[in-house]
């Protein structure tokens, strides 16, 4: 979470996306100079079904306030079913997230091709905002890591 | 029943099928039996009971068991039969080292249930028509049978035994159970009330961890949370984040693997009903991807290792039920 | 503790304008473990590599973490450069900064603190990298080209010719492909069986050529070098060794009234065919959907006919496995179906043709014998109206976002080809641009204009009615002359979008190669590396990567063969060394992972270890092939213990990344 | 809450890394003082006794002092390159700090049972570490004490610990008799080889010597064998352990053998307590 | 002896709270019960005693113990230890009242552990006799009156009254404090409270239980029996004992990065877990049998040798209830034991 000056809350996003889809199409919305927030930081994954549920749990416990997992549509995984398995897990570790009463819209998964820069940052302005009206995280927090 | 389980154990010992037996012992009361292994008939005629108590799976006991010589016998009741499966599925155990006897299950009673109704002092339980008879110190009390039957007995789900070599008496069959009634309680609640149904539970949480390590879908070599390379090690439950993770880690872990034993539940010395995020997991893959029982047989994909190319998209959790 | 060198590229203006540098290098530099932290004009340029080579010798730096563009960019040449100075290539991270940073903030203030943040989490996941090597594997010297047309078959003699064995697999009975059924060729106006049929010839004659007709790919495992094709010959009920296409067979079979799909459905074939004089190979094929003796077992008069005995009720699907280094697809394309183009009245009147169809009508091989006649009574047409982007350019979901390409100037060949032919007959064309951007192309067009007189109109028909005459009653919009047309048309022809082979999307999956969204296969790079899929090892030619027209499409294909042929003539490549390993000690051996592993790269072996109790124990773990690995790292997520993990992305590098992020 | 507590450390500062071994290197480490300058030790402590040594966020371990009391300027411990925080401070530079807190155990009784007598110390690999404090404490109180001979083995003459200062020093004092030895032949090695159990008995010491042993256990094993074997007692032997230890005040409940704390009562056991406790080490 | 009548007893607890954080077992959702805040209004829980024992109070389950800041090669250490509050446990059992005494033997003897100290100067423990004991306490078998609680403060009850005598200063100044609120009584009728406990007590299934035959002189008898291996084979190596049991006191020392500095902290540890005793090198305890018998021996055998006889249990009988297979020290004790 950061504050910026006039103190509008900042949420801290972390995007995971995998290699041969999102994070070519997270470059080509940089190539077209289509603007999303700052606050989007991006991991790169060789794809999306590297992504750990424990990794997502981290960003959480570490100050993020939205966790984003992006990834080839399905069929088009590079891994050729990678981001089928990522469906199910996600799905049901977001499930998981829902029933413990963590809110819904700080977890997301989307499916962005190499081609598609202007739904990686249209995806991206609509999940930080998503994320802003939440408010930061507090459900999932470790006061430990909370900054001074 | 017992009487002819440590006939069958005698037997089995004599003819030389078998050269362990595991099943349970009794203890200083009516309710605190141990699993143990018995080697000889005279040990069987000593400690070997049977009865309304003997609510532990011994079935993880046969992972280690069943890489030591020779056969062991196991008595397995219909929910156990499940973890074994499960167990021989994932290569865990030897399933040619084990001699299972398929025995009648539950209902098991649960002494804390009993205590709970503010009985102490017990010295001997008895079992009336349905009514428990039981002495103490302070007179006999009573209360009914059913009031005191386990939460995992409560919602049994199948009196089927899956796998077995032989059976005492008759096989059972699957049952209709109410086992997502509280899951669909919860999921009918608000996020807010979910939060705060899981707070107060989890925050019980001493990180024991008796709840994974007689959990048979929990036989890791080494748990990610007891190894410093992992990352995310953790021991103490220091604050609500990490009793969250470790018990949603878990759960996840044993997605589509945990047959829903509820020995999880049992164990728990701080009564947290984690049987339920394991059947939380359960219900959302029996209503997302198709019933699925784990442990129902010995080849079956697990839900995740499986896929279909028109799975649901993970904004169904967005979509569906109360925020 | 490690010892790291940070380099900030300033790419010019593009990262320096929006991110201040300065300030990232002085920031990164306090980092731990940073040694030393500089900026720089351009760090892929020669000069700015030789300062991280020379940093990472003077310094003994044990990582190095560049900010710049994107590693999809320049990852290797940083490698490249590593390994120059003698620091494994492995150990070097790219933190993006420009594409993921500078391209898309304004404020220089939070870009800058957010390139910070990005160079952090390099620099955290450096700390983790560990040296990797990357092992070899074997390159079968043998290619497979997926599709028989012009690209397949160019692509697979330029292979042959260079020395390897090539198989070419066809789902029809013979090669070809859509420039078979074409009649002249623009923009030389020269036969197009003239060029195409001694090529076809070659294939069939070239010892390294393998032709399997009528055939299907059906699975395809392995990986760059090593692929091992499952391949399905379907049942021709012929036996192709035996045939020697003499025909017989094809003028005595009964079953007259099959539309013969070469002649787009034009005419009729028999049951039993070859699909026209010069396929390769020349043998026959029975249709066994129309075939009597297959349906009902009665008949048999070819079985009786042939003289060598070649015909084969019985013949199954055989399926046979072959190994090859490189693939090549060239699965080509389709007209899409007008079904939807009611307005055309395509589906109600025969003498609306597709221009495909109007090649088989001019073809002297086709259902005419080369005069253009209607199909509806066969007489002379008079007026044509040809209709352009029929599909094409469309931004509903009726036709296809994309320009066919090809249309513009075959309708310039066919009005041409009209207008030579028939000079009595009037030529209509309407189009919305009319697009010759090619060698030869404009000048083509402006004779059709110009010399022959044919009418281009700038403006879309709106609807074609077949009138009670006969005629058609075409409405249409001149845009220039701003008025409203009817034209009594004795045919209407339309210029067909394009699109993939339906067999494009399956063959993709199996491939694991990528597609855009209207199932043309994308390229590993559009400049860089146009003919290359992103799978390694897979090449594509012709049009199943986008409209193209003959000479590109062969142009394209002799590219794909080059690319082939580089890989094939290696004797071993280097295999990517960011793949699984399984640790043993903590490995279940429940097989979880060997469930999720696309390419069967995961094994099981009981080992004896020594176990932490100081006892021995047989234990089942996972070992993982490195030269089948892909390293996509589904294995890692579903291995409950974390015993299996991934190079290059470990578990401990992501959370590092995460942690540093979210510091 | 002013109260000093053990469990909080002290900033230490290593003001140099001498490299021993391909895996053992040996860390010189200075107190900060109050005003800012570096120097001195962080606290006093007699030999055997041991430091935690730490690295916050990489880990904490148990660390024998090796340097002698009798140095005043500094603190020296050698360390083998075993885990994550050894792999750690072996990749460290001059002029890291470190926590450092202690001293812990007990010492090797100098003052009292070892005073006047003579001694052998037998020690093998980086078990030196722990007796090299003993033996330039009795170098230093040389008058203390009666002869002294040392046998040390080592795999290989470059795993020799202290090599320079054993040729330099000690092999130069007048009364103290090094034996050195490694366990195969290798050029450019004259002396003994051979392992350190068979040598010790090959020298037949006499049997008045109070010994002080440290190294590998299976070494520690043999030896004490062959010393029995030679007509030695328990009681002349004295040994210290190394078990996991966490706390270092016997309260953590980690490195018991039987009631005993070995961060408490130990590391520095007569092989006769040892031989009362139950066979947990 | 003073007295509070127990209809009473709202006021003395909002009285005591004013001043300073008071603690009582109060009964949870399932039944259990358990220490907690008090605040206006709650009820005192009648359960024999809480789920977990009091130990928490001096030692919690985890605890911050210094703190690190890193830069470059340098440190910087931070001191956050702070001067606890004041606060009274009210309840405690005869059992957990004794635990105190043992946990002090070990976090109070040299050098003494500043963080334990501090909560024990700061809280008041006022315990609370037993009168209606489980089958599963066996206090008595260490000496243990559970009709004559230790701690700051003992109470008694005999229905209508709470009964308060101080045993320490710490107890004195806090009955002193609350003074206004109690009366003055006869005490008589606690005779026989005390004697009917007593009586039933001796109806207890482990009323005969001795530990006559344990201490430290047995050491290597004890640690050497084969009995280890059997009763040790059904341990699922949990922590469940050993975090419910009010005398464990093993720790562990950890290091937590939050990303912006290193949190020390300690936190309950069980000599049951596998990796209790791992260290870099090599595990000294690497079968479940010697873990499980490491638990065993400190209690039964270590503990006593090391201080003068006394036990390292109480008796309260949190294992018998809690462990989930069931094995306990009491079935330790009776295979062990050398008649």
């Amino acid at each position: 979470m950061q504050v910026n000056d006039n103190k509008e809350f900042q949420p801290l996003i972390v995007a995971f996306c995998c290699n041969w889809c999102s994070y070519a199409g997270a470059d080509l919305s940089g190539t077209n100079r289509l603007n999303y927030p700052t606050n989007v930081k991006i991991i790169r994954v060789p794809c999306s079904c590297r992504v750990n549920p424990m990794f997502i749990l981290r960003a959480f416990q570490r100050g993020a306030d939205g966790v984003i997992l992006c990834g080839c549509h399905p069929g088009d995984c590079h891994y050729t079913s990678g981001n089928y398995f990522t469906r199910r897990r996600m799905t049901l570790l977001f499930s998981m997230l829902d029933f413990l009463g963590i809110e819904r819209d700080r977890t997301r998964v989307e499916w962005v091709s190499a081609a598609e820069g202007a739904k990686f940052a249209a995806t991206m302005n609509e999940f930080t905002e998503a994320v802003k009206k939440l408010g930061p995280n507090r459900r999932l927090e470790d006061l430990r890591c909370k900054k001074q | 029943m017992q009487e002819a389980m440590i006939n069958k154990a005698k037997q089995l010992l004599a003819d030389g099928t078998v050269n362990r037996v595991i099943g349970w012992k009794k203890g200083e009361f009516v309710y605190d039996i141990t699993p143990a292994i018995f080697e000889t008939a005279e040990e069987l005629d000593a400690d070997f009971v049977y009865n309304e108590f003997t609510a532990a799976n011994v079935s993880k006991y046969l992972v280690k068991e069943s890489k030591k010589e020779g056969k062991i016998l196991a008595f397995l009741k219909p929910c156990d039969t499940y973890s074994l499966n499960q167990l021989t599925k994932e290569h865990r155990v030897n399933r040619d080292n084990i001699y299972v006897v398929g025995i009648p299950g539950g209902p098991k009673l649960d002494a804390e249930k009993i205590k709970a109704k503010g009985i102490t002092g017990i010295t001997g339980i008895k079992n009336e028509n349905y009514t428990l008879k039981i002495e103490t110190v302070y007179g006999e009390q009573t209360m009914p049978f059913y009031e005191a039957i386990s939460d995992k007995c409560a919602s049994c789900k199948s009196k089927k035994h899956v796998t077995y070599d032989e059976l005492i008496g008759e096989d059972g069959d699957v049952l209709e159970s109410n086992r997502f009634d509280m899951v669909e309680k919860l999921e009918n609640m608000t996020a807010q009330e979910r939060y705060d149904f899981w707070r107060a539970e989890l925050s019980k949480c001493i990180r024991c961890n008796a709840c994974r390590n007689v959990c048979p879908a929990c036989t890791c070599e080494k748990c990610v949370f007891d190894n410093p390379e992992s990352g995310v090690e953790n021991k103490a439950a220091s604050n609500s984040f990490e009793e969250n993770m470790f018990h949603i880690i878990r759960a996840f872990h044993v997605a589509g693997r945990c047959t829903d034993c509820g020995e999880c539940s049992r164990v728990c010395p701080q009564n947290i009903p984690l049987h339920l995020l394991n059947r939380k997991f359960i219900k959302d893959i029996n209503s997302l991807y198709g019933e699925y029982q784990a442990g129902e047989d010995t080849t079956t994909k697990a839900p995740l290792n499986a896929y279909t190319t028109d799975d649901c998209e993970a904004s169904i959790v967005h979509e569906r039920g109360v925020e | 503790m490690q010892r790291i060198g940070v380099f900030v590229c300033h790419c010019g203006t593009n990262i320096a304008a929006t991110v201040d540098v300065k300030a990232v290098a002085e920031a990164l530099g306090h980092e731990p473990g940073v040694v030393i932290s500089r900026e720089y004009q351009y760090m892929c340029s020669e000069s700015g590599q030789n300062l991280v080579k020379d940093a990472i010798k003077e310094h003994n730096l044990s990582g190095v973490v560049i900010c710049s563009c994107s590693p999809r960019m320049h990852e290797n040449t940083f490698r490249k450069a590593a390994a120059a100075a003698g620091l494994n290539p492995y150990l070097v991270e790219i933190a993006n900064i420009r594409e993921q940073c500078s391209w898309i903030h304004k404020d220089i203030a939070t870009a800058t603190e957010k390139a910070v943040i990005l160079g952090r989490a390099a620099i955290a996941k450096v700390h983790l990298n560990a040296p990797l090597t990357a092992g070899e594997s074997p390159v079968v010297k043998r290619a497979l080209v997926i599709g028989g047309g012009i690209a397949g078959i160019q692509t697979a003699l330029d292979i042959a010719e260079a020395g390897f064995e090539v198989d070419i697999v066809e789902k029809e009975p013979t090669i070809g492909g859509k420039m078979a059924q074409i009649d002249k060729t623009f923009p030389t106006l020269d036969c197009a069986a003239c060029i195409l049929t001694p090529k076809m010839v070659e294939c069939s004659q070239n010892e390294k050529i393998h032709i399997h007709s009528f055939s299907e790919v059906t699975d395809v495992k392995g990986f760059v070098g090593n692929f091992s094709v499952t391949i399905k010959k379907k049942a021709r009920y012929v036996d192709e060794t035996k045939c020697t296409g003499c025909g017989l067979c094809t003028e005595k079979c009964p079953m007259k009234n099959v539309p013969n799909e070469f002649n787009m459905g034009l005419d009729n074939r028999r049951a039993v065919y070859i699909p026209f004089a010069q396929a390769v190979p020349k043998v026959a094929t029975i249709d066994p959907n129309y075939c009597m003796m297959l349906k009902t077992g009665k008949c048999g008069v070819c079985s009786k006919v042939c003289s060598v005995g070649a015909i084969d009720y019985k013949q199954q699907d055989k399926f046979i496995e072959e190994k090859y280094g490189a693939i090549v697809v060239a699965t080509g394309f389709n007209p899409i179906k007008l079904d939807k183009y009611e307005e055309f009245a395509y589906s109600q009147s025969p003498d609306v043709v597709t221009s495909l169809e109007l090649e088989r009508l001019m073809n002297a091989a086709g259902p005419n014998g080369g005069t253009l006649l209607r199909p509806s009574d066969k007489t002379h047409p008079h007026t044509i109206v040809f209709v352009q982007c029929v599909g094409s350019r469309c931004d509903d979901s009726k036709g296809k976002p994309y320009c066919s390409k090809i249309c513009c100037m075959y309708t310039a060949k066919h009005a041409m080809l009209i207008r030579e032919k028939y000079p009595d007959t009037e030529v209509y064309v309407f189009y919305i641009d009319v697009r010759t951007p090619g060698k030869n192309f404009d000048e083509f067009y402006r004779r059709a204009v110009e010399q022959y007189n044919v009418h281009y109109v700038k403006g879309m028909v709106g609807k074609v009615t077949p009138k009670s005459d006969g005629k058609l009653d075409v409405q249409a919009s001149d845009l220039l002359a701003n008025e409203q047309l009817h034209i009594d048309a004795d045919m209407v022809v339309l210029a067909a979008a394009i699109e993939p082979d339906k067999t494009a999307r399956p063959l993709a999956t199996m491939l694991t190669t990528q597609m855009d969204t209207n199932d043309f296969f994308t390229e590993a790079h559009p400049k860089l590396r146009p003919v290359e899929s992103a799978t390694a090892g897979i090449f594509l030619s012709g049009a199943c990567q986008g409209p193209k027209d003959i000479p590109e499409t062969v142009a394209q294909a002799s590219a794909a063969a080059a690319k082939a042929i580089g890989l094939l003539c290696k004797n071993s490549i280097t295999c990517n060394p960011c793949v699984a390993h399984s640790n043993e000690l903590m490995c279940n051996g429940c097989s979880s992972c060997e469930k999720v592993c696309p390419y069967g790269a995961i094994t099981y072996q009981d080992k004896e270890f020594r176990m932490p109790d100081r006892t021995t124990a047989i234990r089942r773990v996972a070992s993982v092939n490195p030269a089948v690995c892909q390293g996509c790292g589904a294995c890692t997520v579903a291995c409950p213990s974390g015993a299996m993990d991934l190079n290059g992305f470990s578990n401990s590098q992501i959370m590092a990344e995460v942690d540093a992020i979210c510091k | 809450m002013n109260a000093n507590d053990t469990l909080i450390p002290h900033i230490g500062v290593v003001t140099d890394i001498r490299i021993d071994t391909p895996d053992v290197k040996t860390f010189r480490v200075n107190a900060i003082n109050a005003d800012g300058t570096v120097g001195g030790k962080v606290f006093e402590h007699m030999p055997g006794q041991c430091a935690m040594l730490s690295i916050p966020g990489v880990g904490e371990a148990m660390f024998s002092i090796t340097s002698s009391p009798t140095n005043k300027e500094f603190m020296e411990f050698s360390i083998k390159k075993c885990g994550c925080l050894t792999n750690w401070l072996h990749a460290m530079d001059v002029g890291q700090q470190i926590t450092i807190r202690g001293p812990y155990g007990n010492a090797f009784p100098v003052e009292t049972e070892l005073k006047g007598k003579d001694l052998l110390f037998i020690a093998g690999g980086i078990g030196l570490a722990p007796l090299r404090s003993v033996i330039n404490y009795v170098r230093d109180n040389r008058a203390n004490y009666g002869d002294v001979q040392i046998v040390y083995g080592s795999r290989s003459m470059d795993d020799l610990v202290d090599y320079k200062e054993i040729i330099d020093e000690w092999m130069t004092d007048d009364g103290i008799e090094v034996n050195l030895t490694i366990d195969r032949e290798q050029e450019g090695w004259d002396g003994h080889v051979g392992f350190v159990p068979n040598y010790v008995k090959e020298l037949n010491p006499s049997l008045n010597k109070t010994v002080l042993i440290c190294g590998p256990p299976i070494m520690i094993k043999f030896t004490l064998n062959g010393l029995k074997e030679l007509g030695f007692t328990e009681t002349q032997v004295y040994t210290t352990m190394e078990l996991r230890m966490k706390c270092g005040v016997g309260k953590c409940g980690r490195c018991n053998i039987g009631n005993k704390y070995v961060c408490k009562d130990g590391p520095v056991f007569r092989f006769d307590e040892l031989g009362e406790l139950p066979d947990e080490y | 002896m003073l007295r509070i009548a127990i209809d009473k007893i709202d006021s003395l607890f909002d009285a005591i709270a004013e001043k300073q954080t008071l603690y009582i077992p109060v009964d949870r959702e399932d039944g259990a019960a358990e220490y907690k805040k008090y605040e206006s209004g709650m009820k005192m829980s009648n359960s024999l005693n809480t789920l977990r024992s009091a130990k928490d109070f001096f030692f919690p389950q985890t605890e911050n113990l210094v703190e690190f800041k890193m830069e470059g090669k340098q440190i910087e250490v931070k001191d956050i230890r702070e001067e606890s509050e004041d606060f009274v446990i009210f309840g405690v059992r005869a059992c957990d009242a004794r635990s105190f005494s043992i946990l002090d033997k070990v976090y109070l003897v040299d050098p003494v552990d500043s963080f334990y100290k501090n909560r024990r100067d700061h809280g008041v423990v006022v315990s609370m006799a037993c009168t209606r004991p489980a089958e599963t306490c066996f206090c008595s078998a260490f000496g243990i009156d559970p009709t004559a609680p230790e701690g700051d403060v003992s109470c008694w009850n005999d229905g209508s009254y709470i009964y308060f005598e101080a045993n320490t200063e710490k107890g004195k100044a806090f009955v002193d404090s609350i003074s206004s609120l109690l009366e003055d009584g006869d005490a008589s009728s606690l005779e026989n409270v005390k004697a009917e406990t007593k009586r039933i007590l001796s109806l207890l299934p482990l009323s005969n239980l001795s530990t006559d035959s344990f201490g430290g002189d047995k050491l290597n008898e004890y640690f050497n029996s084969e009995k280890w291996a059997e009763l040790s084979e059904s341990c699922i190596g949990c922590g469940t004992c050993t975090f419910v049991c009010p005398t464990c006191q093993c720790y562990d020392i950890k290091d937590f990065n939050t990303g912006n500095g290193i949190k020390r902290f300690r936190c309950w540890d069980s000599c049951m877990y596998s990796d209790f005793t791992k260290m870099a090198h090599g595990n000294p305890r690497i079968s479940q049998l010697e873990r499980f018998r490491q638990r065993f021996m400190h209690k039964l055998v270590y503990f006593p040798a090391n201080n003068n006889g006394e036990f390292g249990c109480v008796g309260c009988g949190r294992c018998l209830s809690k462990c989930p297979i069931s094995m306990n020290i009491v079935k330790v004790m009776k295979a062990l034991e050398v008649k």
